[in-house]
C-alpha cells in the first residue's frame, strides 16, 4: 500500500502482534478472545503488551474452554463483533470442530444467506519442537475439506503482518494456521506493510525445471531443497499456496504448464493430506501437461514422536525434498 | 396478567403453534415435509409465555423443536409452512426445513439441530450486547437432554464469569428422545446445576403460559438491567412422539395421558371460561381465525416455488463457493 | 465359514443386529453404549430388543455426552473390555474427536507400544434422507487421515453381519460407518453368516473398460450405473474398497493394470476427500497404467440443503457416475 | 500415621521429587530435556500421600505434569528420567517424554496433554472394573483450570450416575499457566461444583502431606467399598513456571514467596524434627540416598539408546502401521 521502500528488521511474531494491534485499533469491533491471550501475554507471546493497551474487555482471558469460547466468538461475529479467537494451537481444536463446522462453516447456507459469520480463528500448527504426539498436529489441510470456511497459512512476514485484517474484513470465517516454528523467523519487512490480499498463491521463487508446492512451516525447507537443486543446476519453481481453502489452481497450473514436473511438500499425515487434494486436481485439470507423477514429500503416518532425530524423520526435511524432486526429473517421457 | 384481551391474545398463540403442528404432523404423512420433524405439541406454554416477555431487538436462539418458537416470536406462518416444504419463499429459502427455521426480521438464530450446539452461540451473542453496551438480552432455548452436553457447561461459565445479559431457557419435558432425566443426570435437580455457576436459577410451571410469562418478565427484566445470565427450568411434556420415527417403547401411555390433563390449551381456555373472559362461541371464532391462518400457510406454501438447481452453492460463502 | 449354501432373507439393520448379538453373546468384555441404544431401541432401531436380552449393563443408554462416553470406552478398553461404542451419527462425533484422536489414536504409540485400546466406534453416515446440512455428514474419509485407527464401511449385507466381530478382535480402535440409506437394504444372506475379514476391498462386479472404485452408500448407485453402462456395451469392474484405512491399494492397482480407466465415488466433499487419496496413490503407484486421467464423482461442496432436488444435486448420482465414466472412456491415449 | 519409618518414608517420596525435579530444570537448561517441561516443584505432597493411599492393582492417569506421579507410584527414576530424554530405555520408549509417562507394570496411563482428556478415560476405566466386578479404584489427577472443560463435566455426570469407581483428583494450584482460578470459574469453590453431580467432595490441604493421604485413604475405601465416585481439592500452589517459557507475567513474586513458607517439604522435615523422628543427620542422609538414585537415574539416561530410526512407523498399529 505504501510507495516507501523503507524496511524494517521485525520477526513474524512481531508482525503478527502488529496485525493484531492494528486491527484494534482500527475498529471497535474487533476484540481477541482466547487462553491465556491477556496477563500470560500468549503463549507464543503473540499479544504480549495488548492488554495493557486495549483492556481486558478487548484482550480477554478465557477459561480452558475450546467449544465454549470458539462458539461464543461464532455468536458474536453473528451479532455484530468481528471477533478474534485464539485457539492456543490445532492441537486443542478438536474440542471446538463442532462449533466450526455445524455452526461457522454452515449457517450462512442453512439461514438461506441471512446470516454471515465474520469471526476470525487462529490457531498455532505443525511439528519440530519435540512436543510429542498430542501437541505436534498439522491439522490445516484437514480443515481445508470443511466448505464455508477459508482457510491461511502465512509463511512469510508480509503474510504474518497482513493477512489478519483481510481475513477480518472477509463476511465468512477464517481459520489461520500459523506454524510454531515460524514465530521466531526474522527479516526485514516494508515499514508500510498493511493487508495483503488472501485469494492468490505466490511464486515465492522462479524456475522451469520443475514446481515445488507448498505453504506454512514447510516453505523454508522447500526453498532450502531449491537452493541445494540450484547448486545442481537445477531451477526450481516454488510456489507458496497461501490459502489452502480455496485453492488457487490457477497459479499452480501456470507454474505446471511451464515446468511438466510437481512436488508438493506439506506437513500433514499422508493418506488424506492437502497434498493429494493438489494431485487429484492436477489428475483431473491437468494430465496432459504431466511430464512425471507428481510426488509428495508428507508427514509419515505416526502420532509424532518425542525424540528429535524420529520427529526429524518423520516430517519433510530438505533432504527427503531434494531427493523427490530428483526423482521426479529422472521420470523420461 | 389482568387485561383480557391480552390473556385471549395467549390463548390464540399456543392455538396457533398447536393447529399448525398437527398440520405439520399430517402433511409429513402426505409426504409434504420431509427429513426430521420434531413437534411441539404440549409445550405450546413455554415458548408463547417467553416470546411475549422479550422485545424485537431481543435475540432468540431454538434447537430442532422450534417451529412454535417461530411463530411465536412472529415469523409469519406462511414463511415457516414454506420452509417445511422446502421452498424458495421459506424464511430461510427452503435450505434449511423443519430444524432450521431462522429469520433475521425478528432476530430469529435458528433452527439448530446439534444438541447444546447454541449454548456457546448464545454466550457470544451476550458478549457482543454487553461490550457494545446494548441493553438487549439473547434467549437462549435448549431440552433438558442438552444439560449434560459438554457446551452446557463450558456456556454457562463463561456466562456467569463474564455476566454476560443470556436466559438459558431449558425446556425440560422429562426425555430426551427415549432418555428419561433420571437415566441421563446424577442430579435431576437443574436449577441447582445452574446455581451451581453461579446462576440465578428457577424452575417454572411449563404448562402453565401465564406462569412462564410471569417468571420470564421477571427473569428478562433483571438480565436487561445488568444482573447477569439466569436460568429458568420449564417443567413441561411433549404429547407427541420425540419425532416422527420414534416407537415410544420408553414411556408408559399412562403416563402421557397423565400430562395430557395438564394440557397448556385445555387448561387456559377453561381458566379464561371460568373468568369469564372466554366463551364457546369465542372460541370458535379464535379456532377459526387460526384455521385460516394455517391454511393460508398451507396455501402459500404449496404455491411456493423449488430454488433452481443452478444456484446449489450460493451461500457457501458470502461470494460464490469456496 | 458355513460350507452350508442356505441362505436367508433379511436386511442390513437385522445383519448389523445379528452382529451385536453374536458379540455380545461371544465375550463378557463386550458392550455396547451409547445414546438411546436401550429403552428407545436403538435411532435407527438397530439395537432394538438387546435391552431385553443382555440387560441394562451390557446395553447402556448414555447421557448426551459424546466426548464423555466415547472417552469412556476408550478408558474401559483401555482396562480390558471390548467396548462398541454408538454415536448416533457423525455428525455428533466431532464433539467427540479429541478423545479419538488424541487417545484412542494415539495411546499405543505414546506409551511405547504398552496399551492398546481395543474399542469399536460405530456410527451412522451419509445424507439422502433431506435431514439437511448438520445431519448429513459424510465424514469416513475425513477419518481415514488419523494413523492409528481402522476405518470400516460396511455396503452389503455380508459386511453388516461380519465385519463387527472381526473389528472387536483387532487390538486398534476401529470405527464402523454405517450409511444410514443401507439399513434398510434387503437381501439373501448366507444362513451360516459370521466374521468376514477387514483387509481387502472386494471386487463387486467384473468389467474391462474401466474401474469404479467406491464404497459403503454410493456401491448401490455405482453399481447401478455399472448396469447402465453394460447397456451400452460397457464393461465396468466396480470394487468396493470396504476398508478405508489401511487402503487396499493392491486390488484397486490390480484393476487398474486391466482396465487403465478409474472414476471414483464418494459422497464426501469433493476437496480432501478420500477420492483424493486415492488419485494421489494412483499417481504415485500406477501412473504409468493410466490411459486417461482418474475422475472422481463426490459431495458437492455445500453444506447439503433440505429440499430433495438440491440434495440429490449434491451427492453422487447414478447419472452423474455415467458420465463420468463416459467422459474417462472418451480419452484417447 | 504413627510409625515413625512411615513418615520419613514420606519425607523421602517427597524430596525424590523435588530433587528429581530440579535436576530436570537444570538438564532442560543444558539441552538434554527438550519440548515442554512442566515442574511439579511445590506440589509434591499431593502425588505423595495420594499414592501411598492406593493398591498396586488401581489405575493412575495424570497430566503433562506428572513426573511426581509416576516416580510416587513407583516407576523407577531411571525410566522416568530415560524418558525425559527420550531415550529407547525410558519407560515409553522414548515415544512420549515428559509429557507422556507410561508404566504397564504399575497401571500409570499417563501422561495426557490436552487438559481434561483423561476424565472421560477415568470414567471408562471405572465401568470396566465395575462391570467385572473388581475392587479397584481409578485415581485421575486434572488441574484446577480443566474444570471450566466440557470433559470435567461430562465425565464427573457419568461417574455418578453410574456409581462408578472413580477418584477425580483436582490439583488445585491456583493457576492455569497465567490464569487465576477466578478469572476461569464463575464459582470458585470446586467442591461444591463437583456435589452439583451429586458427588462427595472435600477440601484438602495439598501442602500437608499426612492430610493428602488422611483424606484420600478415607476416600479411597469408600470408593472401594462401592460408594461411587469422589472429588478430592487438594490446594496447592507451583513454585516454578508453568513450563520452562513462562515469564510469569501473572503473579506476585510476593504471593509465590509467602506460599514457598508452606513448603510441603521444608514444614514437613520442621514437623518431623519437633516429634523427635528426624534429626539433621538423618535428613543429610536421606539426602544423600535421593541425590545417588537421581545421579543413577541421570547416568542410565545417558547411557541409553536412541530407537533406530528404522522403527519409526512402530506402534501405531499393534501390527505395523495402518
Ligand atoms: C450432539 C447431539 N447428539 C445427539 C443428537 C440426536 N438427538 C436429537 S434430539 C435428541 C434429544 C434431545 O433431547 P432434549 O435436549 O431433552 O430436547 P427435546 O427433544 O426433548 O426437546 C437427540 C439425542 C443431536 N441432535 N445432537
Ligand atoms: C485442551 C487444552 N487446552 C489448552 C492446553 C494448553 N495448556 C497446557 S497446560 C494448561 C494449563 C492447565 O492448567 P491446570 O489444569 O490448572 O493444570 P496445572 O498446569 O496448573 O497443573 C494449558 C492451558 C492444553 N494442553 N489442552
Ligand atoms: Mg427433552
Ligand atoms: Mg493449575
Amino acid at each position: 500500500m505504501s510507495g516507501s521502500t523503507a524496511t524494517v528488521r521485525t520477526t513474524y511474531r512481531d508482525a503478527l502482534r502488529e496485525a493484531l494491534r492494528d486491527a484494534l485499533a482500527r475498529d471497535e469491533r474487533v476484540f481477541l478472545m482466547g487462553e491465556d491471550v491477556g496477563r500470560y501475554g500468549g503463549t507464543y507471546a503473540v499479544s504480549k503488551g495488548l492488554l495493557a493497551e486495549f483492556g481486558e474487555e478487548r484482550v480477554r482471558d478465557t477459561p480452558l474452554s475450546e467449544s465454549g469460547f470458539v462458539g461464543a466468538g461464532i455468536g458474536a461475529a453473528l451479532n455484530g463483533m468481528l471477533p478474534i479467537v485464539e485457539v492456543m494451537t490445532c492441537n486443542f481444536s478438536l474440542l471446538a470442530l463442532d462449533q466450526i463446522v455445524n455452526n461457522a462453516a454452515t449457517l450462512r447456507h442453512m439461514s438461506g444467506g441471512q446470516f454471515g459469520v465474520p469471526v476470525v480463528i487462529r490457531m498455532a500448527t505443525g511439528a519440530g519442537r519435540q512436543l510429542a504426539a498430542q501437541h505436534s498436529h498439522s491439522f490445516e489441510g484437514w480443515y481445508a475439506h470443511v466448505p464455508g470456511i477459508r482457510i491461511l497459512t502465512p509463511a512469510t512476514l508480509e503474510d504474518a503482518r497482513g493477512m489478519l485484517w483481510t481475513a477480518l474484513m472477509d463476511p465468512d470465517p477464517v481459520i489461520i494456521f500459523e506454524n510454531a516454528l515460524l514465530y521466531n523467523l526474522e527479516g526485514e519487512l516494508a515499514a508500510g506493510a498493511g493487508p495483503v490480499d488472501i485469494d492468490k498463491a505466490a511464486v515465492r521463487r522462479s524456475g522451469e525445471a520443475l514446481t515445488l508446492v507448498t505453504y506454512g512451516g514447510s516453505l523454508g525447507k522447500t526453498l532450502a531443497a531449491a537452493d541445494v537443486l540450484a547448486e545442481q543446476g537445477i531451477a526450481a519453481e516454488v510456489i507458496d499456496l497461501r490459502t489452502l481453502r480455496p485453492l488457487d489452481m490457477p497459479t499452480v497450473l501456470t507454474s505446471l504448464a511451464k515446468t511438466h514436473r510437481m512436488v508438493i511438500v506439506d506437513e500433514g499425515w499422508k493418506s488424506g493430506s492437502l497434498s493429494a487434494e493438489i494431485m487429484a486436481r492436477v489428475m483431473e485439470e491437468a494430465f496432459y501437461d504431466l511430464d512425471a507423477p507428481v510426488a509428495r514429500v508428507c508427514g509419515v503416518e505416526v502420532p509424532i514422536p518425542y525424540p528429535k532425530h524420529l520427529e526429524d524423520a518423520a516430517i519433510p526435511q530438505v533432504a527427503g525434498i531434494v531427493e523427490a524432486a530428483l526423482r521426479t526429473l529422472s521420470h523420461h517421457v | 396478567m389482568n387485561d383480557a384481551a391480552d390473556r385471549v391474545g395467549l390463548l390464540r398463540e399456543m392455538l396457533r403453534i398447536r393447529r399448525f403442528e398437527e398440520k405439520c404432523a399430517e402433511l409429513y404423512s402426505a409426504g409434504k415435509i420431509r427429513g426430521f420433524l420434531h413437534l411441539y405439541i404440549g409445550e405450546e406454554a413455554v415458548a408463547t409465555g417467553v416470546m411475549q416477555s422479550l422485545l424485537p431487538e431481543d435475540a432468540v436462539l431454538a434447537t430442532y423443536r422450534e417451529h412454535g418458537h417461530a411463530l411465536a416470536r412472529g415469523i409469519p406462518a406462511t414463511a415457516v409452512m414454506a420452509e417445511m416444504y422446502g421452498k424458495y419463499e421459506g424464511c430461510s429459502r427452503g435450505r434449511g426445513g423443519s430444524m432450521h427455521i431462522f429469520d433475521a426480521r425478528t432476530r430469529f438464530y435458528g433452527g439448530n439441530a446439534i444438541v447444546g450446539g447454541g449454548l456457546p452461540l448464545a454466550a457470544g451473542f451476550g458478549l457482543a450486547d454487553r461490550m457494545m453496551r446494548r441493553p438487549r438480552v439473547t434467549a437462549c432455548f435448549f431440552g433438558e437432554g442438552a444439560v449434560a452436553e459438554g457446551e452446557f457447561h463450558e456456556a454457562l461459565n463463561l456466562a456467569s464469569l463474564w455476566q454476560l445479559p443470556v436466559l438459558f431457557l431449558c425446556e425440560n419435558n422429562l426425555y430426551a428422545m427415549g432418555t428419561a432425566l433420571p437415566r441421563s443426570e446424577a442430579n435431576t435437580d437443574l436449577c441447582e446445576k445452574a446455581r451451581s455457576y453461579r446462576m440465578p436459577a428457577q424452575p417454572v410451571d411449563g404448562m402453565d403460559v401465564e406462569a412462564v410469562m410471569a417468571a420470564t418478565k421477571r427473569a428478562v427484566s433483571e438480565v436487561r438491567a445488568g444482573g447477569g445470565p439466569q436460568f429458568l427450568e420449564y417443567r413441561t411434556y411433549r404429547f407427541r412422539a420425540h419425532s416422527m420415527f420414534d416407537p415410544e417403547l420408553y414411556r408408559d401411555k399412562q403416563e402421557v395421558e397423565e400430562w395430557k390433563k395438564r394440557c397448556p390449551i385445555a387448561g387456559y381456555v377453561a381458566r379464561l371460561e371460568a373468568a369469564g373472559i372466554l366463551d364457546g362461541q369465542q372460541l370458535a371464532a379464535l379456532e377459526a381465525g387460526v384455521a385460516k391462518e394455517i391454511a393460508a400457510a398451507v396455501a402459500y406454501a404449496e404455491a411456493g416455488s423449488w430454488e433452481p438447481v443452478e444456484q446449489l452453492t450460493r451461500d457457501v460463502c458470502a461470494a460464490g463457493a469456496a
